[in-house]
C-alpha cells in the first residue's frame, strides 16, 4: 500500500490518521489524486506542444490533414481508463463496507443527534452531551440516530461519516482508534446553528480511561440531574454553559431575578423551576419562543428533584458570551 | 402545439413535427409519474402490511367503475378518430363529447371517493379519526400517496377534458387531423396512467 | 426609446434580424430564434450577476471565524440562494437556451425552431419562473440549502413555497424549450443533412434537451410533495408518520445528476467548435464524441446515488451507483482525448475562445478527475459535504461551464453582433478569470481534505488561512468578469466590423452574413462541404 | 375487419380484462396478486398503445422517445426497491438483548 508520506499528507491539509483504516484510506487517496495530478498535468503538456508544435505563422490558415482516429484506438484507451477507474472503485467499495458495517459482537456506543448537539450512551447506562470518551486500541461500533432532522456524524481524522436519520438506526465502525483528542462535525445541514454542533472524540489510553471511568461513575445528585436533562431532551433547548439557545440557559438561574413576556418579574426559585416544567406557558420567560412541550407526568418525583439540583448546581456560575447570536 | 405554418416544407412535415411533439410529452409525463411510482414502490417495500390493509379498506367498486369509465372513453375516443379520417365529422364529434363526458363522470366519482374517505376520517397527513382508530405504522404514508397520485392524475384528466371538450367544439378539418390525434394520444396515456394506478391502490 | 443601437455589420442587402424591425414590442413580441435566444442570453447573464453577488457576500462572511458581516440565518438564506439562482436560473437555461435558441436552427439550414411560439412561451414561463424565486427573497428567503433536504425542509420557520414554485415554473419553461429543440432536430433538418454531418454543438443540444425532458419532472414531484409537507404538513417524508427522508434524497439526485450533465454537455458542445474552429481541423473523431455525448445523456440517468453514499442507502446499491458513476466518468475522458487529439497536425491560431477552451481543458480534468475520486465510495465517506465537494462542483460548474460560456460568448460574437472584439482586454479578462478561479477553489480542496463541512457559517479551528485566500481569489474572479463584460459592452458599440466568417470556420452557422438575416440563410444553402472539412483549400 | 369494428373489440376486450382484474382482486392470492393485477395491467396498456395509440405506425423516434420513458421508469423504481428492501439494520439487531438504557426515542 502507498504509505502517504507525512509531508504530502501535510501539504494536502489531510489530518492525522488516527485508525489503520483511516491510513488504508489515504493511501487510496494518494493512489487517485497522484493519478489525477499526473492525468491533467499530461493533458495539459500535450496540449502545450501541439500548440507550439502546430501553431498557425501566416494569416491564412492552410488546410490541415483529415485525421480520423481508429475506432480501435479509442476503445482501448477508453477501456484502459476504465480499467483503472473500477480499480478504484473495487478497492474503494472493500473500504467502503468495513467502514459501514462493524463485526457483531463489539463494543456499542449510541448516539443521538439532537437540534444542535451531540449525545452519547455507552453500554453501561451512563451518558455524555458533546464528548465521547473512547478506550485506545479497543474498536467500537457507533449505533445512531437522529431526533429531529437528518444530521451527519463526521470524525475527519477517523475518515469516517454518516447522516443520522430520525427514525432509524445507522452504524460506524471504528477499529482500534490512537489516544488523543479529535473533533466531531455535523455535516449535514440542520438549520440555525448547524456549524455549532461540535463534538469532541476523547481516545483515552488504558490510565486515563480507567480514572475517568471510576471517576464518572459516583457523581452527586446533579450529575443524575444532567442525565435525567440529557434523556428528556430539555439540553436541546437549555444550554448549562450560558448559551441561549431556543430556551433560556440553566447556568446561573436558580435564584435570579426572571422577566416575563407579560411584563412580570419572578424569583427563579423550586415552585416556579417545577411549576413551569409541568405548564411551561404559564409564565413564559421574555424574549424566548412558546415552544416548550409540557412534562406533565413525564416526570417521576426523583427526576424532577435531580433537575431541580441540577439547576440549583449552575447557580453560581455567570452565563459565558455564548457564541450562537 | 402552434406552429407558423409557412416554415414547414409542407403539411406532412408540421404533422409529423406536433406528432413527434406529443411522443416527447408523454415521454416526460411517463417520468412525472414514474416519481410518484417511486414513492410507492419505496414505502409499500417498507410498510408492506400497512399497504395490505390501506388497499383492503379502498372503495374498490367507485375505482373499478372509474376503470370502466376511462377505457370506454378511450374506445370512443379512438372510433372518433376513424369517423373524423372517414369524414363522418357528426358522428365523430358526438364520440368526442361522449369522451369529455366520460372524462367529467370520472372525476364526479373521484369526488364522491374523496368524499367517503373524509368522511371515514381519512386526510392526508395521517390526520383523521381512522387513523386513530387504526394506529398501524405507515398507513398515513399509504394514504398520503394515494391523495398524491390520485390527485396528480385527476388533475390530467381535467386538463385532458378540456383538451377533448375543445377539439368536439373546433373539429379539425381533414388536413389538420394531426392536431386530434394529438389529443388523442394525450388521452390514451391518461387512460394508461390509471391502468396502472388502479391495482396498486385498489386491488393489490 | 424607440430604437436599439444598430451594428452596422449587416453587410448583405437583406437586412440582418437587428434591423428588420427595432421597436420594444418588435423584440418583446418575437418568434425570431435569434431574438430569442439574446433576450434568454440578456435575462441569464443578470442571474449570474444577481448569484455572484450572494457568492461573493458568503466569501466575505468567511473572512474571520466568527459572525463577520451577516447573522447565521441571513448565511443559510445566501447559499441555499447562491446554489438555486446559479443552478436553475443560470447555468442550466444559459447555454442551452441562449446560444442553443440563437445556433440550432443555423447549424441545421432552417429558417426557424419548429414552433416558434412556443419558444416565446416558454421564455416568458421562464421570466415568470425567475421572478417568482427573486419575488422569494423579500417573503424571507428559504434556509434549506438548494438541495431541500426533508425533514428540515418540511420544518424549517422560512417560507419555502414560494421558492419551490418559482422552481417548478422554470422546470416547465426547460420541459418546454427540450421538446421544441428535440423536434426542431428531428424534423427541420436541411434537406440531405444527415445526423452524423451535423455540427457536434447542435448534438450537445439535443442530448441536453433530453435530458431536460426525461429528469426535471421527477424535480417536479420533490418539489411538490415537499410544498405539501412544508405548507400543509402532509408528513411524507415525516418519519414520526413512516416517512422514509432518504426516499426524496433518491426522487432529488434522480433529477439534479442528469441536471449537472445539462449544465456540462452543451459546454463540451462549444469545445467541440471552438477546437476545429481555431486548429482549423476536423475533430480526431467525430463518432467519439457523438456517442460519449449520448452516452453520457443515458448513463447520466443511473449513477445519482453517488450523492447518498453516507446518506444510509443499501451495500448492493451503493456498490452500483458507484459502478455506474466510473462508466460515466469515460465518457468524459474519451472526449477529453478527442479534443487533444484534433490540434495534432492542425494549423492552431490562439484567439481567445481558444484560451479559454485551454483553461476548460485543464479545469475540467481536474475537476473531473476529482469526480471520479469522489465517486470512489470509500474516499466519498471522508469527503462528502465538506469544502472537497463544493470545490469539485465549483471546478466543473464554474471551471468547465463558465469558461466555455465565455468561450462561447467571445467565439461567436462576429455571428451574433457582426463585431469583432478588442483582443487585448479579453485577454486581460480570462488571464484574471482563469487566475481568480484557481485562487478561489483551490484552497478549498485543501479545505474539503481537512474535514472543513459545507454550509459552515462559523469556520471551526484551523481553516481560517485556506478560507482567507479563497475570499481573495472571489474578488479577483469578480474582477476578470467585469473586465470581460466590459469587452463585450464596448465590441458591440464600437468594435470593428467583421464580416461573415472571420475565424475561417466551415461550420455550418458561418455559411450566411453575420449578423444573419432574419430568415437565416438567403438563397440556396450548400452544406455539401462538411462542417469540419478543413482538408479543402479555404474557400475564396 | 374495418378499423372501427377493430377499435370496439379492442374496447370490449379491454373491459373484459378489467372485470377478470377486478374479480382476481377478491380471490386470496396473498403474494401473487400484485404480480396478477400489474401483468393483466400490461396486457391492458399494450392493447391501448398499440391498437388506440397506434404506435407501430408512429415515426421512429416517437418509439424511441416512449421508450426511454418507460426505460427509466423500470431502472429508477429497480434501484429505488432494491435500496430500500436491501438494508440491514445495525449488528446488535439481529441479537436478542436489546440496549440496556439506550436513549430510545419514539421508534
Amino acid at each position: 500500500m502507498i504509505v502517504l508520506p507525512d509531508l504530502a499528507r501535510h501539504a494536502l491539509g489531510l489530518p492525522v490518521e488516527a485508525t489503520p483504516t483511516a491510513a488504508s484510506v489515504d493511501s487510496l487517496h494518494a493512489a487517485v489524486i497522484t493519478t489525477t495530478l499526473v492525468g491533467t498535468a499530461c493533458v495539459a503538456a500535450v496540449t502545450f506542444v501541439f500548440v507550439l508544435r502546430y501553431r498557425r505563422t501566416r494569416e491564412a490558415p492552410a488546410a490541415t490533414p483529415r485525421i480520423v482516429a481508429s475506432g480501435f484506438r479509442e476503445w482501448l484507451t477508453a477501456s484502459a481508463v476504465l480499467a483503472l477507474f473500477v480499480g478504484f472503485w473495487a478497492v474503494g467499495y472493500v473500504q467502503y463496507t468495513s467502514i459501514e458495517r462493524p463485526p457483531s459482537g463489539t463494543l456499542v456506543v449510541y448516539v443521538t443527534a439532537k437540534q444542535w448537539m451531540w449525545q452519547f450512551t455507552y453500554a453501561d447506562g451512563r451518558s455524555s452531551e458533546d464528548v465521547l470518551v473512547v478506550r485506545a486500541g479497543t474498536p467500537f461500533e457507533l449505533v445512531m440516530t437522529s431526533r429531529d432532522v437528518i444530521h451527519s456524524f463526521f470524525v475527519p481524522s477517523f475518515r469516517i461519516k454518516q447522516d443520522t436519520i430520525p427514525g432509524r438506526w445507522v452504524t460506524l465502525y471504528v477499529d482500534a482508534a490512537a489516544p488523543g483528542s479529535y473533533p466531531i462535525y455535523c455535516a449535514e445541514f440542520c438549520g440555525v446553528a448547524h456549524s455549532h454542533m461540535l463534538g469532541e472524540v476523547r481516545v483515552l489510553d488504558e490510565a486515563d480511561y480507567a480514572v475517568w471511568e471510576r471517576e464518572a461513575t459516583h457523581d452527586g445528585y446533579a450529575a443524575r440531574g444532567r442525565e435525567v436533562a440529557a434523556s428528556h431532551g430539555c439540553l436541546s433547548c437549555h444550554a448549562l454553559d450560558g448559551q441561549k439557545r431556543a430556551g433560556p440557559s440553566f447556568a446561573g438561574l436558580y435564584g435570579s431575578r426572571v422577566p416575563l413576556d407579560d411584563g412580570r418579574v419572578v424569583i427563579a426559585d423550586e415552585a416556579y423551576l417545577t411549576h413551569s416544567i409541568v405548564d411551561p406557558l404559564a409564565d413564559r420567560v421574555a424574549g424566548y419562543p412558546a415552544m416548550m412541550p409540557s412534562y406533565h407526568g413525564q416526570l417521576s418525583a426523583e427526576e424532577t428533584g435531580a433537575l431541580l439540583e441540577l439547576i440549583r448546581s449552575l447557580r453560581d456560575t455567570l452565563p459565558t458570551q455564548g457564541r450562537v447570536p | 402545439m402552434s406552429a407558423d405554418s409557412d416554415h414547414f416544407e409542407s403539411v406532412a412535415q408540421r404533422a409529423q413535427a406536433v406528432r413527434l411533439a406529443l411522443g416527447v410529452f408523454l415521454a416526460s409525463e411517463t417520468l412525472l409519474f414514474t416519481a410518484i411510482l417511486a414513492l410507492v414502490v419505496g414505502y409499500r417495500a417498507t410498510w408492506p402490511e400497512a399497504f395490505a390493509f390501506g388497499v383492503h379498506h379502498n372503495t374498490k367498486v367507485l375505482g373499478s367503475i372509474n376503470t370502466v369509465v376511462l377505457l370506454t372513453s378511450s374506445t370512443s375516443l379512438a372510433v372518433a378518430l376513424e369517423m373524423l379520417r372517414t369524414g363522418r365529422r357528426r358522428v365523430a364529434t358526438a364520440l368526442t363529447l361522449f369522451t369529455a363526458a366520460c372524462g367529467v363522470a370520472f372525476l364526479a366519482i373521484k369526488i364522491t371517493e374523496y368524499e367517503h374517505h373524509f368522511a371515514e376520517g381519512i386526510y392526508p397527513g395521517g390526520r383523521g379519526a381512522f387513523f386513530v382508530a387504526h394506529p398501524i405504522a405507515g398507513l398515513p404514508a399509504f394514504w398520503t400517496l394515494y391523495f398524491l397520485a390520485t390527485g396528480f392524475h385527476g388533475v390530467h384528466v381535467l386538463a385532458g377534458v378540456g383538451a377533448v371538450g375543445y377539439r368536439a367544439i373546433r373539429m379539425p378539418d381533414a388536413t389538420e387531423i394531426h392536431r386530434f390525434e394529438a389529443t388523442a394520444l394525450y388521452w390514451h396515456f391518461v387512460d394508461l396512467v390509471w391502468l396502472f394506478l388502479w391495482p396498486l391502490f385498489y386491488l393489490a | 426609446m424607440t430604437a436599439l443601437p444598430i451594428p452596422p455589420g449587416a453587410a448583405h442587402d437583406e437586412r440582418s434580424f437587428w434591423t428588420t424591425a427595432t421597436t420594444i414590442k418588435s423584440w418583446l413580441v418575437t418568434t425570431d430564434h435569434k431574438r430569442i435566444g439574446i433576450l434568454y442570453f440578456v435575462a441569464t447573464t443578470s442571474m449570474l450577476f444577481l448569484g455572484g453577488i450572494f457568492a461573493i457576500i458568503i466569501r466575505l462572511e468567511h473572512l474571520t471565524p466568527g459572525p463577520t458581516i451577516v447573522s447565521a440565518e441571513t448565511y443559510n438564506r445566501l447559499f441555499t440562494l447562491h446554489g438555486v439562482i446559479m443552478v436553475w436560473l443560470y447555468m442550466i437555461p444559459s447555454i442551452p437556451a441562449g446560444f442553443g435558441n440563437f445556433l440550432v436552427p443555423l447549424q441545421i439550414g432552417a429558417t426557424e425552431v419548429a414552433f416558434p411560439r412556443l419558444n416565446l412561451a416558454s421564455f416568458y414561463v421562464y421570466v415568470i419562473g425567475a421572478a417568482v424565486v427573486i419575488g422569494s427573497l423579500f417573503a424571507g428567503g428559504v434556509d434549506t440549502g438548494w438541495t431541500f433536504y426533508a425533514p428540515y425542509s418540511a420544518r424549517t420557520p422560512a417560507t419555502v413555497l414560494p421558492t419551490l414554485i418559482g422552481i417548478f415554473i422554470v422546470g416547465c419553461s426547460t420541459i418546454l424549450g427540450g421538446i421544441n429543440f428535440i423536434v426542431t432536430i428531428h424534423t427541420m433538418r436541411l434537406r440531405g443533412l444527415g445526423w452524423m454531418r451535423m455540427p457536434l454543438f447542435t448534438w450537445t443540444i439535443y442530448a441536453t434537451s433530453i435530458i431536460q425532458i426525461l429528469a426535471t419532472p421527477v424535480l417536479g414531484i420533490a418539489l411538490t410533495v415537499i410544498g405539501l409537507d412544508h405548507t400543509f404538513d402532509w408528513g411524507l417524508f415525516d418519519p414520526a408518520r413512516g416517512g422514509d427522508p432518504v426516499l426524496f434524497q433518491h426522487l432529488f439526485w434522480f433529477y439534479s445528476h442528469p441536471a449537472v450533465y445539462i449544465m456540462i454537455l452543451p459546454a463540451m458542445g462549444v469545445v467541440s467548435e471552438v477546437i476545429p474552429t481555431f486548429a482549423h481541423k476536423n475533430p480526431y473523431s467525430y463518432r467519439a464524441i457523438v456517442y460519449s455525448t449520448l452516452g453520457i445523456a443515458f448513463v447520466g440517468f443511473l449513477t445519482w446515488g453517488h450523492h447518498m453514499f453516507v446518506a444510509g442507502i443499501s451495500r448492493f446499491d451503493a456498490a452500483a451507483f458507484g459502478l455506474l458513476s466510473m462508466l460515466v466518468a469515460i465518457f468524459s475522458a474519451i472526449k477529453v482525448f478527442t479534443w487533444v487529439g484534433t490540434l495534432f497536425r492542425g494549423s492552431i491560431e490562439l484567439a481567445v475562445p481558444l484560451l479559454y477552451v485551454f483553461s476548460f481543458f485543464f479545469l475540467f480534468t481536474f475537476g473531473g478527475m476529482t469526480g471520479v475520486a469522489v465517486a470512489t465510495m470509500s474516499l466519498d465517506v471522508h469527503w462528502h459535504d465538506t469544502y472537497f465537494v463544493v470545490a469539485h462542483f465549483h471546478f466543473i460548474m464554474v471551471g468547465a461551464t463558465f469558461t466555455a460560456f465565455l468561450s462561447a460568448i467571445h467565439y461567436w460574437f462576429p455571428k451574433v453582433t457582426g463585431r469583432l472584439y478588442a483582443r487585448k482586454p479579453a485577454l486581460v479578462g480570462w488571464a484574471l478569470v482563469t487566475l481568480g478561479f484557481l485562487v478561489t477553489f483551490t484552497p478549498q480542496f485543501l479545505l474539503g481534505n481537512g474535514g472543513m463541512p459545507r454550509r459552515y457559517y462559523d469556520d471551526p479551528v484551523g481553516f481560517s488561512v485556506l478560507h482567507v485566500i479563497s475570499t481573495m481569489g472571489s474578488w479577483l474572479l469578480t474582477l476578470g468578469m467585469f473586465v470581460v463584460l466590459g469587452v463585450i459592452v464596448h465590441g458591440v458599440a464600437r468594435g470593428a466590423k467583421a464580416g461573415p466568417n472571420p475565424w475561417h470556420s466551415r461550420s455550418f452557422e458561418w455559411r450566411t452574413a453575420s449578423p444573419p438575416p432574419k430568415r437565416n440563410f438567403v438563397g440556396p444553402i450548400d452544406f455539401n462541404i462538411g462542417a469540419y472539412a478543413y482538408d479543402v483549400a479555404d474557400e475564396p | 375487419m374495418s378499423p372501427i369494428r377493430l377499435r370496439i373489440v379492442v374496447g370490449l376486450l379491454l373491459a373484459v380484462l378489467a372485470t377478470a382484474s377486478f374479480v382476481a382482486s377478491f380471490g386470496h392470492l396473498g403474494s401473487f396478486a400484485l404480480t396478477v393485477a400489474l401483468s393483466i395491467a400490461t396486457i391492458k396498456a399494450s392493447l391501448v398503445l398499440v391498437f388506440f395509440m397506434e404506435v407501430g405506425k408512429q415515426s421512429a423516434s416517437f418509439k424511441l422517445a416512449l421508450a426511454a420513458g418507460v426505460l427509466l421508469l423500470v431502472t429508477m423504481l429497480a434501484l429505488v426497491a432494491t435500496d430500500v428492501s436491501l438494508r440491514r439494520g445495525p449488528s446488535w439487531a439481529n441479537e436478542t438483548t436489546s440496549p440496556r438504557r439506550a436513549d430510545d426515542s419514539s421508534l
